[in-house]
């Protein structure tokens, strides 16, 4: 499998007159063509700051790169100038975002919106372009596209306005999708028009996807491999079944385990990570999830964790994986999920050491 | 729930919309419905099918094209001095669903999560009230470090909580939360929920609960509303809704759900709602009716038999 | 917003009236007289003029008469250029003034913008701080010395323009852009300050995301959108600068009507006064009317047509 | 591997409350706005030349051995030397004095005029824009109406009604001056006032005035910033205007508007003349210029540097 | 006495006419505003002056500060001095109409009728039955003005005017074309064939408010000493513009009568040579408001107007050369003049009469006096010279005045209802004569006193005058009753008026007459 997109040890802050904040600290990741990569996680672990990182659109300053590459097709994006990104934001990547009220220009139609795109970088006409943006919108399952095409976003829905962002992201057909939270604003049965349609797509263009989210259970939908996301850094990625059936990062443990479950009746309290995340102008010392973290040892207070890797696919970044920690029990939810995966090593190896 | 009384009545609300050209959208199309007190109403429905609306309708955002809202029997919306509408201002308070625009980009989290406090005179001293935001803060899953900073340097979900905290912070008796918890991380969505859940057990708030994770729906709401096209298709107990959905929607929505697991996942076939399938009939007034004990459909006289006779 | 227009229309003509009658009285509270000159007219010769332009008759008929000649858009004669009409004086001098406004319109307007943009764009570079001191020289230093001083570098030392008067293009330029320089300024420095709100904005992040280059997005996405202040400045400024300046028409010799805001005032010229008030009165709130229907179409969330929302 | 002691993977209890550290001070916006600002060098360099003109305004007239009004008639239209060192005007007057007399008066109105429009112009278009309909309707109708009123007729009636004086100037100078304010914040507040946080704030029951203050205004205030900027000027010119009709500062009092515009006759001849006042008319509203941008930048939480 | 000029023989105009030169004879001068009215019995401002001066022609027009005959061939006087009669000459109008003896009279009558909004019908109140024509109390029959056949016109006067003839000269005596006037009652409102006259130029070009354009009239009877082609006049109401343009090529002609200089300009010129200077008939001076104290006593009076240094001001502050003066009437009409009835500066004699005029009020020390106000209207050169006065005073008397300046409506009010202490005022004559001068404070009540003064001998003496047949004797009254006027000094003169003006050096034969009026009858570019 060819890689599309590698991102390595990826750091980014902003200047803040408090301090630095340190967004992403330090993230590698690749993903492959076709492939879709779920970026899970705390909010502000630094999803959307690394996302875009990658379309070069953080505002500088405060913002600033401070370290780390992001291969594109093999070209190092850090380098490149804004003019250069130019020729690759829209075309080659298409970008849906996290806040579609404000992501919207207020005061342009929401048709002319898409068809921006269209005319820019596919070089449509204007009514080629407009019949287009009609079938991209219906696409997206907004009812009465002719109409809708002619309106401001304020006349939108959250979730239309969501619809319209997805579709000026899918637009140019990009060889890469990063999609932060496309469908929180939209019901199951919208969701799941869209994440069909950019199945769809992906399998015609073979589009890789970059896809942030929050439900679990879109995740499980869409995804190919899943990263876990914790105070900038990521703390746990594998395959899509390896992250659900055998999560090995106690932070993963507690995403899986507040979730709701449908079938059950149970009205009792959720299972939800106790305390806050940490501040990232001061990130803590040793392991940042270690303050909320039961299981936590001494030595996470202490020594921020190595990455180990569980299998040619599954990373974690935890001290439970070392050979001298204590064998811990996974929460009663998480532990009716785990299975047996054949494809782990027989031990956690440690591929990177903590700094 | 012995003795359900209505905190607040909805009757035939519309909410249309002029936008010109002679074209009005009806994105609340006539719903009746009642929110008893203490409850947690869920309000799921087709993205764009008028559940903000309706919830700013309620809290007054909007002046309603026609019907009613009453709260404790009194109407919402009709003529009141400054001093009254203050105090019912205070009484609901609403979650935006767009958590940046909400937010002054110009105010400190602390202001705006203050300003309530300062309306409504809630905080005796500067400490009083800085404790005030601090402890919100925390509740919502941020900390105090946060407060002095503004609302462009967080992200969607922290934006949303400090939504979330404006309007606890005048400990209304009535929240309408426009999608609440979907920008948060499902482990803050937890915390988000109890702490709704723990509000609720001891200052008996109630919540009008827009959202479209159904799992979560589920499990914070008593009742819970599908909507379609500005209209209320079903209304039932949360536990009979899932168990025995009815509207044809309903259905449909029960069975988009995704869950967490990839190998269903893989397998999961979806029902399809297509409104042509009820086949009504020209003229056919479509109602409200009670199927089973607290399940109402928007159904056809002919729907409403078959509907009772597979449903009781 | 047929029906909008409609009732702005009628609180035009009531302003109108409320303008008419508050300049009407405040023109005859002023001391002096059309008549009073240099020299002091013997008291039978007052007393005939008074007669013959019917000053004599009480205030109330002469205005009520007022008020229907302008309802048939008869201004009456001047008083003192015997011999022309107000209505005269207008046609006359409007088109010189709107001439000459149209050109310092255009020149404060696309300069200032694009003035306004540069400086944004390169906020706190050194293009922002020349395009900023350009502009404070243009708003601290008024027409009437902007004026001068063009005039005596680029006519009398340079002799790239001539010196006055309205002969040709050539004689437009100067006036042009003395009129032109504050406007121009204070655009740029509008357009310069939201301009920054705008380009804050996330959905200026969304255009830049789309691949569109800087300018693209300027053009497309940031103008428009930080267009309404200059645009509300833009209005009152049109009607007043179309109806001429007294200074700069004075310095620069130039049949306009400007001169006739000022002069008719100091010459009591009566029908004048009112006149050119009328005159003016109607450009500016019409211009009024058209920024605010501009509103709507900068910025659709505008709705002044609707009064509540939601109806 | 490095070798890590054993103890070290013994379980510790997730001291919670130690997540707190010293955090920032808490800042009110205005604390905030300070900062901010403080640290914008060219406005700093602004406010300085700011205090500096102030500064010459108070004790300038002192440095000098000659009187702003005695006339010299044998040493009229000298130019700049060491005894005169900004020249004399036509009437052998000293244009160093005269220029820092003049810089109080001008000074002085200048901030007047530009705080009472200010006042009145925020106000007023923030009441009209906020409330809409007709209330819109009557407020910028009367704003037009004052505006359509030939200004000059009106300055004579109020000279001849209430007499030469401060109030009269000051009145004759704002009576208009804040119509331009009113119609750029109306024009913001229309805007800005379907933004969603206003809705927030109005659920939350604030009163109109705290939407204004609150909300409307800081986020309107970078065109509020520059049409003040602007009304500086206009005032320092207003004020020679009105000399004119006689209701400016009395003669042999000088202002830096009366002395530009008696300047600008003589430009071609005796340059300082003009040179002087003009030069300080430019640099106070370059001065206010840049701390109104340095302002707007420091109001601004978005833009940091 | 009889009529009769010495006629100027055209020898000059021979030789200028002689050698053609091929310099374009065009004339470009500036005219600062739009005139008023270009009707000869309309025009009431010095800019319609200034046009109709080279368009139409009296019975007589000024030359070298005498009337000399022109409409006229010749003139006879009655005996008691009221009647004249004027032989006209074959003249045309420029539609080739002749100029008729009805012509002037029914201008004349058209300017007195009250139906007709003539302003400056006054001026011709001297006709017998004028004023009460003017005022609806006689009919147009009475009027003594008679066409007595095509080319006679007999005048007769209310009184012996002994500078009728001067006064024939001015505009408001012109005639108009009866033909066209009767036809086309807007003729005179713009330019074209209507608009006729019988001056040695035409209007061809009328566009308001921007220029006039005037060509030679080739059908005047003089035509053959009339060398401009044309005339451009500009209405360029700036100083400094007008100066500029001079200096640019674009005009012949800047400063006065036409325009004006800008006075700071005047040293650099009067340096290079190229200012032209000429004293005319106007006087500026301070009024005193004599009921208003401290100035109801002579001997303030006399302490402020001795303190003036008037020789400071005009070199240093009007800087137009124009002449101290110590006296009421302009030295181009009383020679002696210049020098005046009182030392210039006197500061001496100032203070002895202020000591005695606080004496006289019961005032012990100047800081007890009422506090003083000195009111101009607004203008440049009034504000500098008010503010030179105010130090002298100051300097000199020890005394603190007010300034206070107003529009000039405003303040003409204020002067006119008394309501000022110390006014600003200047006085242009209309005409050759002291009396013009004079006559101002000869009634409290006559409407450009101003100053509540009056005196019962100073008055006889110029009623008097104007039945003095003797010219000699007339000028010795009319003396006397200057000497009244500086003895008890309602008015403080300052300085008498010229002319300050730059011209090409090649342009000839401009004639400016003592009241400052233009004609470019003889002019010529060389
Ligand atoms: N402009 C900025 N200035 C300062 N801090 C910022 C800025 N933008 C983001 N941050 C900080 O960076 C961190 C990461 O933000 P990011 O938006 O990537 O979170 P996220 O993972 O997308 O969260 P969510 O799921 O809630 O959207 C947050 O702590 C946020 O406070
Ligand atoms: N201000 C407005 N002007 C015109 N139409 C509007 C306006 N606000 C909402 N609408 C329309 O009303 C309908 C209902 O909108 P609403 O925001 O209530 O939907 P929703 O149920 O909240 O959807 P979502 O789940 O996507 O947020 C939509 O069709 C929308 O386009
Ligand atoms: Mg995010
Ligand atoms: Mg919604």
């Amino acid at each position: 499998m060819e890689k599309l997109l590698e991102v390595k040890n990826l750091e980014v802050s902003f200047q803040t007159y408090g301090g630095e904040v340190q967004a992403v600290r330090g993230v590698s990741f690749h993903l492959n063509r076709g492939e879709t990569l779920a970026i899970v996680g705390e909010s502000g672990s630094g999803k959307s700051v690394t996302s875009q990182t990658i379309m070069r659109l953080i505002p500088t300053p405060p913002g600033r790169i401070k370290n780390g590459q992001i291969l594109f097709d093999g070209e190092d994006l850090v380098k490149k100038t804004d003019k250069e990104m130019e020729a690759i934001r829209g075309k080659d990547i298409g970008m849906i975002f996290q806040d579609p009220m404000t992501s919207l220009n207020p005061t342009m139609k929401v048709g002319h919106q898409i068809m921006e795109v269209l005319t820019k970088h596919l070089k449509m006409d204007k009514s080629a372009a407009k019949e287009r943006a009609i079938e991209l919108l219906r696409l997206v399952g907004i009812p009465m596209p002719e109409k809708r095409v002619t309106q401001y976003p304020h006349e939108f829905s959250g979730g239309m306005r969501q619809r319209a962002m997805i579709a000026v992201a899918l637009a140019s057909n990009p060889k890469l999708l990063i999609a932060d939270e496309p469908t929180t604003a939209l019901d199951v049965t919208i969701q799941a028009q869209i994440l069909e349609l950019m199945k769809e797509l992906q399998k015609k263009t073979n589009t890789s996807i970059i896809f942030i989210t929050h439900d679990l259970g879109v995740v499980a939908n869409v995804a190919d491999r899943v990263a876990v996301m914790y105070a900038g850094k990521i703390v746990e990625m594998g395959t899509v079944d390896e992250v659900f059936y055998d999560p090995k990062h106690p932070y993963t443990w507690g995403l899986l385990a507040s979730m709701p479950s449908l079938d059950s009746d149970d009205k009792s309290e959720l299972a939800a990570i106790p305390g806050t995340p940490p501040d990232l102008t001061n990130p803590p010392k040793g392991d940042a999830f270690a303050p909320r973290n039961p299981y936590a040892m001494k030595i996470d207070f202490e020594l921020e964790p190595p990455l180990f890797q569980i299998s040619d696919t599954h990373y974690a970044a935890t001290w439970l994986l070392h050979p001298d920690a204590p064998k811990v029990e996974p929460p009663e939810a998480v532990k009716k999920r785990l299975r047996k995966l054949s494809s782990n090593y027989p031990q956690p190896v440690i591929v990177k050491e903590s700094e | 729930m012995a003795e359900k009384q209505k905190l607040i009545e909805i009757k035939n609300l519309k909410q249309h919309f002029n936008v010109g050209h002679g074209q009005v959208i009806k994105a609340v199309d006539g719903i009746t419905f009642d929110i008893y007190k203490g409850e947690t109403l869920g309000l799921v429905g087709e993205s764009g099918c008028g559940k903000s609306t309706t919830g700013r309708t309620i809290i007054g955002l909007y002046q309603a094209t026609s019907g009613e809202v009453l709260l404790n029997g009194v109407s919402v919306h009709g003529k009141k001095s400054p001093k009254e509408l203050k105090m019912l201002k205070r009484k609901m308070q609403m979650i935006f669903q767009d958590p940046y625009a909400s937010l002054n980009p110009r105010m400190t989290v602390a202001d705006i999560i203050a300003e309530g406090i300062d309306i409504h005179g809630l905080a005796k001293t500067k400490e009083e009230r800085m404790k005030r935001v601090y402890e919100l803060l925390e509740t919502v899953g941020l900390n105090r470090e946060h407060a002095n900073r503004y609302p462009h340097e967080f992200s969607g979900g922290q934006r949303q909580r400090i939504g979330i905290a404006r309007a606890l912070a005048v400990e209304p008796e009535f929240i309408i939360a426009d999608e609440p918890i979907s920008a948060l991380d499902v482990s803050i969505q937890a915390q988000v929920v109890n702490l709704m859940k723990r509000l609720q057990r001891e200052k008996g708030l109630t919540y009008l609960f827009i959202a479209h994770d159904l799992s979560m729906v589920k499990y914070i709401s008593d009742r819970i509303g599908v909507m379609y096209f500005g209209k209320m298709v079903e209304l039932a107990e949360a536990e009979e809704l899932y168990r025995n959905p009815i509207h044809p929607y309903t259905k449909a929505l029960l069975s988009a759900i995704p869950l967490p697991d990839p190998e269903t996942e893989r397998v999961r076939r979806r029902a399809i709602y297509d409104p042509s399938q009820h086949q009504y009939k020209d003229g056919e007034s479509l109602e409200f009716r009670e199927i089973t004990p607290g399940h109402f459909v928007l159904c056809s006289e002919e729907e409403y038999k078959k509907y009772k006779a597979t449903h009781s | 917003m047929l029906r909008y227009i409609g009732r702005r229309l009628l609180y035009m003509l009531l302003s109108l009236f409320l303008i008419i009658t508050a300049t009407f009285f405040l023109m005859r509270a002023a001391p002096g007289g059309p008549f009073s000159g240099e020299k002091k007219l013997p008291p039978e010769i007052e007393k005939n003029l008074n007669e013959y332009y019917g000053l004599d008759r009480p205030w109330y008929s002469q205005y009520f008469d007022y008020l229907v000649s302008v309802a048939k858009w008869d201004f009456g004669p001047s008083f003192k250029y015997k011999g022309q009409t107000v209505n005269d004086l207008i046609s006359d001098g409007f088109p010189v003034s709107f001439f000459l406004g149209m050109e310092a319109l255009l020149i404060a307007v696309s300069i200032g913008i694009l003035l306004g943009i540069i400086a944004a764009l390169n906020h706190n570079k050194w293009q922002d701080y020349g395009a900023m001191v350009f502009a404070v020289l243009g708003i601290s230093v008024p027409s009437f010395i902007m004026a001068s001083v063009l005039q005596y570098f680029l006519a009398i030392k340079l002799h790239l323009f001539p010196v006055a008067r309205w002969e040709s293009l050539q004689h437009t330029v100067l006036p042009a852009l003395a009129l032109a320089a504050t406007p121009m300024a204070f655009i740029a420095r509008l357009t310069r300050s939201s301009m920054l709100e705008v380009l804050s904005n996330d959905y200026i992040r969304t255009a830049k995301a789309k691949g569109l280059s800087r300018g693209q997005i300027t053009v497309k996405h940031a103008i428009r959108n930080a267009l309404l202040p200059v645009v509300t400045y833009l209005g009152p400024l049109s009607a007043g600068i179309l109806t001429g300046s007294f200074v700069i028409e004075k310095i620069f010799g130039i049949p306009g009507l400007g001169s006739h805001f000022v002069l008719s005032i100091s010459n009591r010229d009566y029908t004048v006064i009112m006149g050119v008030t009328v005159f003016y009165s109607i450009l500016l709130l019409a211009s009024v009317l058209l920024v605010d229907i501009a509103y709507g179409f900068i910025d659709p969330r505008i709705k002044l047509a609707g009064g509540k929302k939601g109806e | 591997m490095q070798q890590i002691p054993k103890e070290m993977f013994q379980p510790a209890a997730a001291e919670l409350g130690e997540a707190e550290k010293i955090s920032r001070p808490s800042l009110s916006y205005w604390k905030d706005v300070a900062i901010r600002f403080r640290k914008n060098k060219l406005a700093m360099f602004g406010l300085v030349l700011l205090v500096l003109l102030v500064f010459m305004a108070i004790f300038g007239p002192h440095m000098t051995k000659y009187d702003y009004a005695t006339n010299d008639l044998m040493n009229t239209n000298q130019p700049p030397s060491s005894k005169h060192w900004f020249g004399t005007d036509d009437l052998g007057r000293d244009v160093f004095a005269r220029t820092w007399y003049g810089a109080r008066i001008s000074l002085f109105i200048g901030l007047a005029a530009a705080l009472i429009d200010l006042l009145i112009g925020v106000l007023w278009g923030g009441i009209s824009g906020l409330r809409g309909g007709r209330t819109d309707e009557v407020m910028m109708r009367i704003a037009d109406i004052l505006w359509a009123v030939p200004y000059l007729l009106l300055v004579i009636i109020l000279m001849v009604v209430l007499g030469q004086g401060l109030g009269t100037m000051i009145l004759a100078m704002t009576i208009t001056g804040w119509i331009n304010m009113a119609r750029i914040v109306r024009g913001q507040v229309l805007q800005l006032k379907s933004q969603e946080y206003v809705l927030a704030s109005q659920t939350l029951g604030a009163s109109t005035s705290r939407i204004m203050f609150k909300h409307l205004i800081p986020n309107a205030m970078g065109p509020i910033l520059v049409t003040l900027t602007l009304s500086i000027p206009s005032a320092i010119f207003t004020e020679a205007f009105l000399s004119y009709l006689g209701l400016g500062v009395p003669q042999p009092l000088a202002s830096w508007g009366t002395m530009a515009s008696d300047g600008v006759q003589a430009m071609q001849y005796y340059p300082w003349r003009l040179f002087f006042p003009a030069t300080f008319i430019c640099l106070t509203i370059f001065a206010f210029n840049v701390v109104g941008d340095g302002l707007r930048d420091a109001l601004d939480p978005r833009l940091r540097k | 006495a009889c009529g009769g000029f010495s006629k100027k023989d055209d020898a000059s105009d021979d030789k200028a006419g002689g050698k053609k030169s091929d310099v374009p004879q065009e004339l470009r001068v500036n005219i600062k505003t739009e005139p008023f009215s270009l009707h000869p019995g309309l025009a009431n401002d010095s800019v319609s002056g200034n046009v109709l001066r080279q368009t139409f022609e009296g019975l007589t027009t000024i030359k070298d500060g005498k009337p000399e005959l022109a409409a006229a061939e010749s003139y006879e006087v009655s005996d008691d001095l009221t009647t004249y009669t004027f032989k006209l000459r074959d003249a045309k109008w420029t539609n080739g109409d002749p100029v008729t003896a009805q012509d002037f009279e029914y201008a004349w009558k058209w300017a007195l009728d009250p139906k007709n909004e003539s302003q400056y019908a006054y001026q011709l109140y001297y006709i017998k039955n004028g004023q009460a024509y003017n005022e609806g109390k006689a009919k147009a029959e009475d009027v003594g003005v008679k066409a007595l056949d095509e080319k006679t016109l007999q005048v007769t006067l209310e009184a012996p005017t002994p500078y009728f003839l001067e006064l024939t000269a001015f505009y408001t005596y012109y005639p108009v074309n009866s033909k066209v006037a009767q036809q086309k009652p807007d003729w005179y409102k713009n330019a074209g064939p209507d608009y006729t006259s019988n001056g040695p130029f035409k209007m061809v070009t009328w566009e308001h408010n921007s220029k006039i354009v005037l060509e030679k009239n080739e059908s005047y009877w003089d035509a053959k000493n009339v060398k401009l082609e044309k005339i451009d006049m500009a209405m360029v109401n700036d100083t400094n513009t007008e100066l500029s343009m001079f200096n640019n090529g674009e005009l012949d002609w800047a400063g006065m009568p036409t325009g004006q200089l800008p006075t700071d300009s005047l040293p650099q010129l009067k340096k290079e040579g190229k200012l032209h200077v000429q004293p005319i008939a106007g006087t500026y001076w301070y009024k005193f408001n004599t009921e208003k104290p401290p100035f109801n006593n002579v001997n303030i009076r006399k302490a402020f107007t001795y303190a003036i240094d008037r020789k400071a001001i005009v070199e240093n502050v009007t800087k137009g050369e124009q002449i101290p003066a110590m006296a009421a009437v302009p030295p181009t009409m009383f020679p002696e003049n210049e020098k005046g009835y009182f030392k210039d500066n006197d500061v001496e004699k100032a203070k002895e009469y202020l000591q005695k005029g606080l004496q006289e009020l019961g005032l012990k020390d100047v800081k007890d006096l009422p506090p003083i106000t000195l009111s101009y209207n607004t203008d440049d050169a009034h504000a500098k010279i008010a503010q030179a006065i105010q130090d002298m005073w100051k300097k000199n008397l020890g005394i603190n005045v007010k300034l206070e300046n107003a529009e000039w409506n405003v303040y003409i009010d204020k002067l006119h209802s008394g309501d000022y202490q110390i006014g600003r005022m200047g006085w242009l004559g209309d005409f050759n004569d002291p009396i013009n001068f004079l006559e101002l404070y000869r009634d409290k009540e006559g409407g450009n006193n101003d100053t509540n003064w009056e005196n019962p001998k100073f008055k006889q003496l110029l009623i008097d005058s104007q039945k003095e047949a003797d010219p000699e004797k007339r000028k010795q009254m009319l003396k006397d009753a200057e000497q009244i006027l500086m003895d008890e000094l309602p008015i403080a003169p300052i300085y008498f008026y010229t002319n300050t003006w730059v011209q090409k050096d090649n342009l000839k034969g401009v004639e400016v007459s003592g009241l400052g009026d233009v004609q470019f009858k003889w002019a010529y570019f060389e």
